[in-house]
């Protein structure tokens, strides 16, 4: 008996802390205040760029708040719910959100499958969701769900032409990742370049997202003695590709994706990863125009790092949301925003020069083709 | 007594565990209606024997035919199907189940309805299930643990948890009984007893191979006795003839004709 | 009432995910409780799930009527299975389960008319709490009446003991082979459901986290009992969410602690007929028997 | 040809990390009767340590590699002690340390993601032997030399250990049956951490030389090796330290060359596939002796 009212005690006590997070969780914001929730990967097997990208979105909305771009009188919130990456918990984040009548919109999402199941709790909910990583076609949905990246090809396409055209290669071997349906598409773009420029296809080898070591790959690729490699893999891949090949003494030209784009990458594989082509559209050091240098000093100062691709794609979420909200007569509300926000063509704070969106979908922005040089900075790439 | 047929027969059974013979061609006979016992030194084979009566242990060698059929590669499922039930060495209850339930999942085999119809809760197989319990709470009162049903059959004493294990035995109403030294490591009153409870078995019908070690309640209560030893057979015939034999002397004491050293203490 | 209201939209997606991954659990349980250690219900899981997303795609079946043929499928998969697996010893048939998690896996990405491959699959209907809710009563209901017949009473004979439960007549093997069908047909569904709630499943969907949710929820709740595994499920979805909440910063390391710490104190689970037993032991009064 | 003997030397380096990350996965599993889920964190955590502590205290590769065979020995004689030790003699079996595992595995797992800032790092160049060896027809990297000699030494021991000594009786004869072996006089609980603190080294030999042959040191080093290392010990047998590395060695082969001739998508399928074909066709593995039924 005295163990049944203890355990009745225990769960009444439970309840209303559960009860109580919920109420917390939802306490009136200040007038003029509207919250963001971000479901983020900030643990999990894709922390690393998670990170990146919820410190450019905290940037951003820092931005906004400070200089009112999200309207006069309004600030932005960002409430967080880590997903680690996990389809179920990335779900339950969002119904938590949809849920909270004080969030207006939400951003997440690197992998496909996650965007995959939150889109249609966004419709259901008239939720407004902006995708900051994840790409795939059709992914964006009249008006609720939009996507602040490119899809992905067009700039590694433009690598490849010059490549193409500058280096003449005669033989050439395509790394890709065969579990991923992105990488895939940008080896065959890539492939389809080099074949139209008249080079051979000497070698299509596969790696998985999840393999470790190279050392077979890089012996097979070699053993076809291409005059040009280029590597379309998901980062990890990449760095461990490009790594044994160099290792192995293969001393031709190298091209790979903005993959090896964040200064971890290079802090990590130093030398080993100078002089590789990749393209990408922000870039410290050569992004110039005003928005760029202001962010990435703020970055600097906060984080004491540079930023990257991925933080720059945090940031641009944030803006578009804020944009929408600028927009909006009245009292903001999701629909409004959904509506204001599907009715923009251009978002005015980026840090690519200029952002094009068409229904939702944000288009290929200006493109860069760097490379690491031995002063670990990236600069412009230039055929040597 | 050696008119009543045959129940059981071992021919020339032997069991190879790696290159050692547990059992090495052992031929011996259980008739019906008899208390049989299986008596040896330690290590002799006796509870090899057992495991491959209830096809636990298959035979390297050699056949064993119980009631008209021969047990040869025989599930031990298929065996107890037969007629064989069997107790351990040491006991083996399933932990976690009352007394009740233990003697339950002895009545298995005459359960009367399929597993299907007791989980649909068929009104035939509910009554089966309510006569599965009735006989099992009788033969929980029939080995003296009438008041113990609920009982988690862990938490009794050795003596008790034996009581149970007989039930559970019983539950499948065998033609064979093998009961694995079943007086280890009771006092006198309790050997007693069970001596007493297996005597009214086979006055009920069933024959009984028990293994035993106590000399006094083999002298007692078995009809007929085989001894083994190194898994050999050493001596078969009555108790008493089997006591006084010069190799069974020896094979218990290293010594020859030293009968005296063995006597029927109960 | 609207702080109510607030709560269950708020945390009708954990609920949601507490009710699938009960079946996941219950699956798995359903082989336990017969003594075997298998974690093949991730693959069952993928049938079923896989399955019902084809028949919602193709034939636009409500969800309900979709686990019915994923149930079928996990089913007749697990026969499959059971046949290979039964033949191998314990320990072996745990790590081929294992191995058949790894497999599931490569199956799925390499069968892209079926699966979709590499891009996964959409599912385009959601099954509601309730359907959920409805669904794993049925099953429960289904687990309740078994651990109260003859299948009940035998399997845990098997499990505890299962050459003593041979010379009882009681086939083993049979047993086991029945406990895996039921594993194949829960686990299709579990799968479905799963398919259902996240709307969209790849090959990772049914992978090793789902083996390790499955098994933790089934051993934390407690492996004795069929209502161990849905006590389990439902804590075990909620942690995250709660060490989030009170946590943030070291929510998976928190909740791994609390994992170790339960164990560690209660290694039969939190649901233990057990202990229930003992105290009818004490107590001099006769207790409840299950019935037919 | 020379091709070809490049990829077979990479296939023996790559099972060779697959056998040596396996020895003590298996050397687990058949001495206590533990399906150790969380063997992968202490091939990362070792790795981890010794990145740190070349990064740190600029100490050599060689004392990077002690540090992290220590470090993953201690790592492993910890997680025994406060996570496996309380289960025993509770009958739990097989089950609950299986969980407790899996806690370890979720716990060690988020702190080493916290230790590495969630990236995955690689020792610096100048730290450990990055050539080759050109014996003219064909050109071995030092690494995998290295990789190769750690894991035929590693073997070869702790092979003659079992064997050969007391303690490895000893290990024998815990087995499936701690109880059994303490009335026969071993001492079980020096045999568990001997055990323990073996799996640990090995494991976390394999994380450093791994992590610094594929340039990659991060908290998920240690579940790629989990998954091909399980696969070895099943292959092989899980009470035989010869058969885990030659399975080891079969794997590294055969996936090196599948991913050569073939394809990669046939890769791990085939992989795996192997490895249930093995457990089919042999049902009773090495082990299966005494078993006089399947239980």
């Amino acid at each position: 008996m005295i163990m049944k009212t203890g355990t009745m005690r225990l769960g009444a006590a439970l309840a209303a802390a559960a009860f109580s997070l919920a109420g917390s969780a939802w306490a009136d914001p200040a007038p003029g205040q509207y919250n963001i929730g971000i479901i983020s990967d900030d643990t999990g097997p894709l922390a690393a760029a998670g990170i990146s990208y919820h410190r450019g979105a905290d940037l951003a909305i820092e931005e906004i708040n400070a200089n009112g771009f999200a309207g006069e009188g309004v600030t932005l919130n960002l409430l967080v719910k880590d997903s680690a990456t996990d389809a179920a918990r990335a779900v339950q984040a969002m119904t938590q959100f949809a849920a909270d009548r004080t969030v207006l919109a939400t951003t997440c999402c690197i992998i496909t499958p996650i965007a995959g199941a939150l889109s249609p709790i966004a419709m259901n909910n008239n939720l407004p969701l902006v995708i900051y990583g994840a790409t795939r076609e059709g992914l964006p949905q009249e008006p609720y769900v939009t996507s602040v990246v490119a899809l992905p090809g067009p700039q590694e396409v433009m690598m490849s032409e010059r490549l193409a055209s500058e280096l003449k290669p005669k033989r050439v071997a395509y790394y890709t990742t065969g579990d991923n349906d992105i990488f895939l598409a940008r080896a065959h773009a890539v492939k389809a370049v080099f074949e139209e420029a008249g080079a051979e296809t000497v070698a299509e080898i596969s790696t998985l997202a999840n393999d470790t070591d190279f050392t077979g790959p890089a012996t097979q690729g070699m053993g076809t003695n291409p005059d040009v490699i280029m590597v379309m893999t998901t980062q990890q891949p990449a760095v461990g590709i490009i790594s044994a090949l160099r290792q192995r003494g293969y001393e031709g030209l190298i091209g790979t994706s903005e993959v090896i784009s964040p200064p971890a990458i290079y802090q990590k594989s130093g030398d080993l990863i100078e002089g590789i082509p990749f393209a990408l559209s922000f870039q410290p050091g050569l992004s110039d125009s005003p928005e760029a240098t202001t962010f990435i000093e703020a970055y600097q100062a906060k984080y004491n790092e540079l930023p990257d691709v991925y933080s720059a794609q945090g940031y641009t979420a944030i803006h578009y949301i804020a944009q929408g909200m600028k927009a909006i007569d009245g009292e903001p509300t999701r629909e409004k925003l959904a509506e204001e926000m599907w009715k923009i063509t251009s978002i005015d704070h980026n840090l690519y020069g200029g952002q094009e969106i068409v229904n939702g979908q944000a288009q290929i922005p200006e493109t860069l083709i760097v490379n690491w040089n031995s002063d670990g900075e990236v600069a412009l790439w230039e055929n040597q | 007594m050696h008119d009543t047929p045959t129940l059981l027969q071992l021919r020339a059974v032997a069991k190879h565990f790696g290159g050692v013979a547990a059992v090495g061609g052992l031929s011996t006979t259980v008739r019906k209606g008899t208390v049989h016992g299986l008596i040896g030194p330690n290590g002799a084979g006796k509870t090899t024997v057992i495991n491959l009566i209830t096809g636990l242990f298959h035979p390297t060698d050699g056949e064993i035919l119980f009631d008209g059929h021969n047990l040869e590669a025989k599930p031990p499922h298929e065996i107890a199907a037969l007629g064989i039930s069997r107790t351990y060495q040491n006991v083996r209850l399933f932990s976690g189940m009352s007394a009740l339930e233990q003697v339950l999942t002895g009545c298995f085999l005459k359960r009367g309805s399929s597993l299907f119809a007791s989980f649909a809760g068929l009104p035939a197989a509910r009554r089966n299930w309510e006569e599965a319990r009735a006989k099992s709470l009788l033969l929980l009162a029939r080995v003296g643990m009438a008041g113990k049903a609920d009982v988690l059959a862990e938490t009794l004493s050795y003596g008790e948890q034996r009581r149970i294990e007989i039930a559970r035995a019983l539950g499948s109403d065998p033609k064979l009984l093998l009961l694995d030294e079943p007086t280890a490591g009771m006092n006198h009153a309790e050997s007693q007893a069970i001596g007493q409870l297996v005597h009214e078995l086979r006055d009920s019908g069933l024959t009984i191979l028990m293994v035993e070690h106590n000399m006094g309640l083999v002298t007692e209560f078995c009809d007929s006795c085989t001894v083994m030893n190194f898994g050999k057979l050493l001596a078969e015939g009555t108790p008493r003839s089997c006591i006084d034999d010069p190799e069974v002397q020896a094979a218990y004491f290293g010594r020859k004709n030293d009968a005296k050293r063995i006597q029927p203490v109960g | 009432m609207e702080a109510i209201l607030d709560f269950w939209a708020a945390y009708s997606a954990t609920i949601a995910f507490g009710l699938v991954n009960s079946f996941i659990a219950l699956s798995c349980y359903a082989v336990l409780s017969a003594g075997v250690l298998s974690f093949t219900t991730v693959m069952f899981a993928a049938v079923g799930g896989f399955v019902a997303a084809q028949m919602i795609g193709m034939f636009a079946l409500p969800p309900l009527v979709a686990f019915l043929f994923a149930g079928v499928a996990g089913g007749v998969a697990a026969a499959v299975i059971a046949v290979i697996f039964l033949r191998l010893e314990t320990h072996w048939m745990a790590l081929a389960s294992l191995a058949l998690v790894l497999i599931t896996r490569v199956v799925v990405l390499n069968t892209p008319t079926l699966t979709g491959g590499v891009q996964g699959m959409l599912v385009p209907v959601r099954v509601s709490v309730l359907e959920l809710f409805l669904a794993l009563a049925v099953t429960a209901f289904v687990f309740y009446r078994m651990h109260n017949s003859w299948y009940g009473l035998v399997s845990r004979a098997v499990r505890e003991d299962p050459s003593v439960a041979s010379t009882m007549g009681i086939s083993t093997y049979r047993v086991q082979f029945i406990a895996f069908l039921i594993s194949g047909a829960v686990g299709g569904i579990g799968g479905a459901a799963l398919a259902t709630t996240l709307q969209f499943i790849s090959a990772d969907t049914y992978f090793l986290a789902l083996a390790f949710t499955m098994i933790a929820s089934t051993v934390l709740g407690g492996s004795f009992h069929w209502f161990g595994p849905i006590v389990g499920a439902f804590v075990f979805t909620a942690l995250p969410t709660t060490m989030q909440a009170v946590l943030p910063e070291i929510q998976d390391v928190a909740k791994g602690v609390v994992l170790l710490v339960i164990m560690i104190l209660l290694p039969r689970g939190l649901v233990d007929p057990r202990v229930l037993k003992l105290r009818l032991s004490r107590s001099p009064k006769t207790a409840e028997q299950p019935d037919a | 040809m020379q091709l070809f003997l490049e990829q077979l030397v990479n296939g023996i380096a790559l099972g060779s990390l697959y056998g040596l990350f396996g020895i003590g996965f298996g050397l687990v599993f058949a001495t206590l009767g533990i399906l150790n889920t969380a063997h992968g964190a202490y091939a990362s955590w070792a790795a981890i340590i010794g990145y740190f502590a070349v990064v740190w205290y600029d100490v050599s590769f060689p004392v990077a590699i002690a540090v992290g065979v220590i470090g993953g020995g201690v790592l492993a004689i910890l997680v025994d002690q406060i996570g496996f030790q309380p289960l025993r003699n509770r009958k739990t079996g097989m089950l609950g340390a299986l969980i407790t595992s899996i806690a370890f595995l979720i716990i060690l797992d988020s702190l080493a993601g916290m230790a590495t800032n969630h990236q995955s790092w690689a020792f610096p160049s100048r730290t450990y032997p990055r050539g080759m060896l050109d014996l003219g027809f064909m050109r071995i990297p030092y690494m995998q030399l290295i990789i190769i000699g750690a894991m035929v030494f590693c073997a070869a021991g702790i092979y003659l250990l079992i064997q050969k000594t007391r303690i490895g009786a000893a290990m024998r004869a815990v087995g499936w049956n701690a109880e059994a072996a303490s009335l026969g006089g071993v001492n079980a609980r020096m045999v568990i951490l001997l055990t323990a603190f073996l799996a640990g080294a090995t494991s976390g030999l394999a994380g450093v030389l791994g992590g610094a042959a594929t340039s990659n040191i991060s908290y998920m080093l240690g579940e790629g090796l989990l998954l091909k290392g399980f696969a070895a010990v099943v292959v092989g047998g899980y009470d035989d330290v010869r058969g885990t590395v030659l399975a080891g060695i079969l794997l590294g082969i055969c996936e090196v060359f599948i991913a050569q001739y073939l394809s990669t998508t046939f890769r791990d399928g085939f992989t795996y596939i192997l490895l249930l074909t093995f457990l089919v066709m042999r049902p009773r593995g090495i082990f299966g002796s005494g078993n006089f039924m399947r239980a």
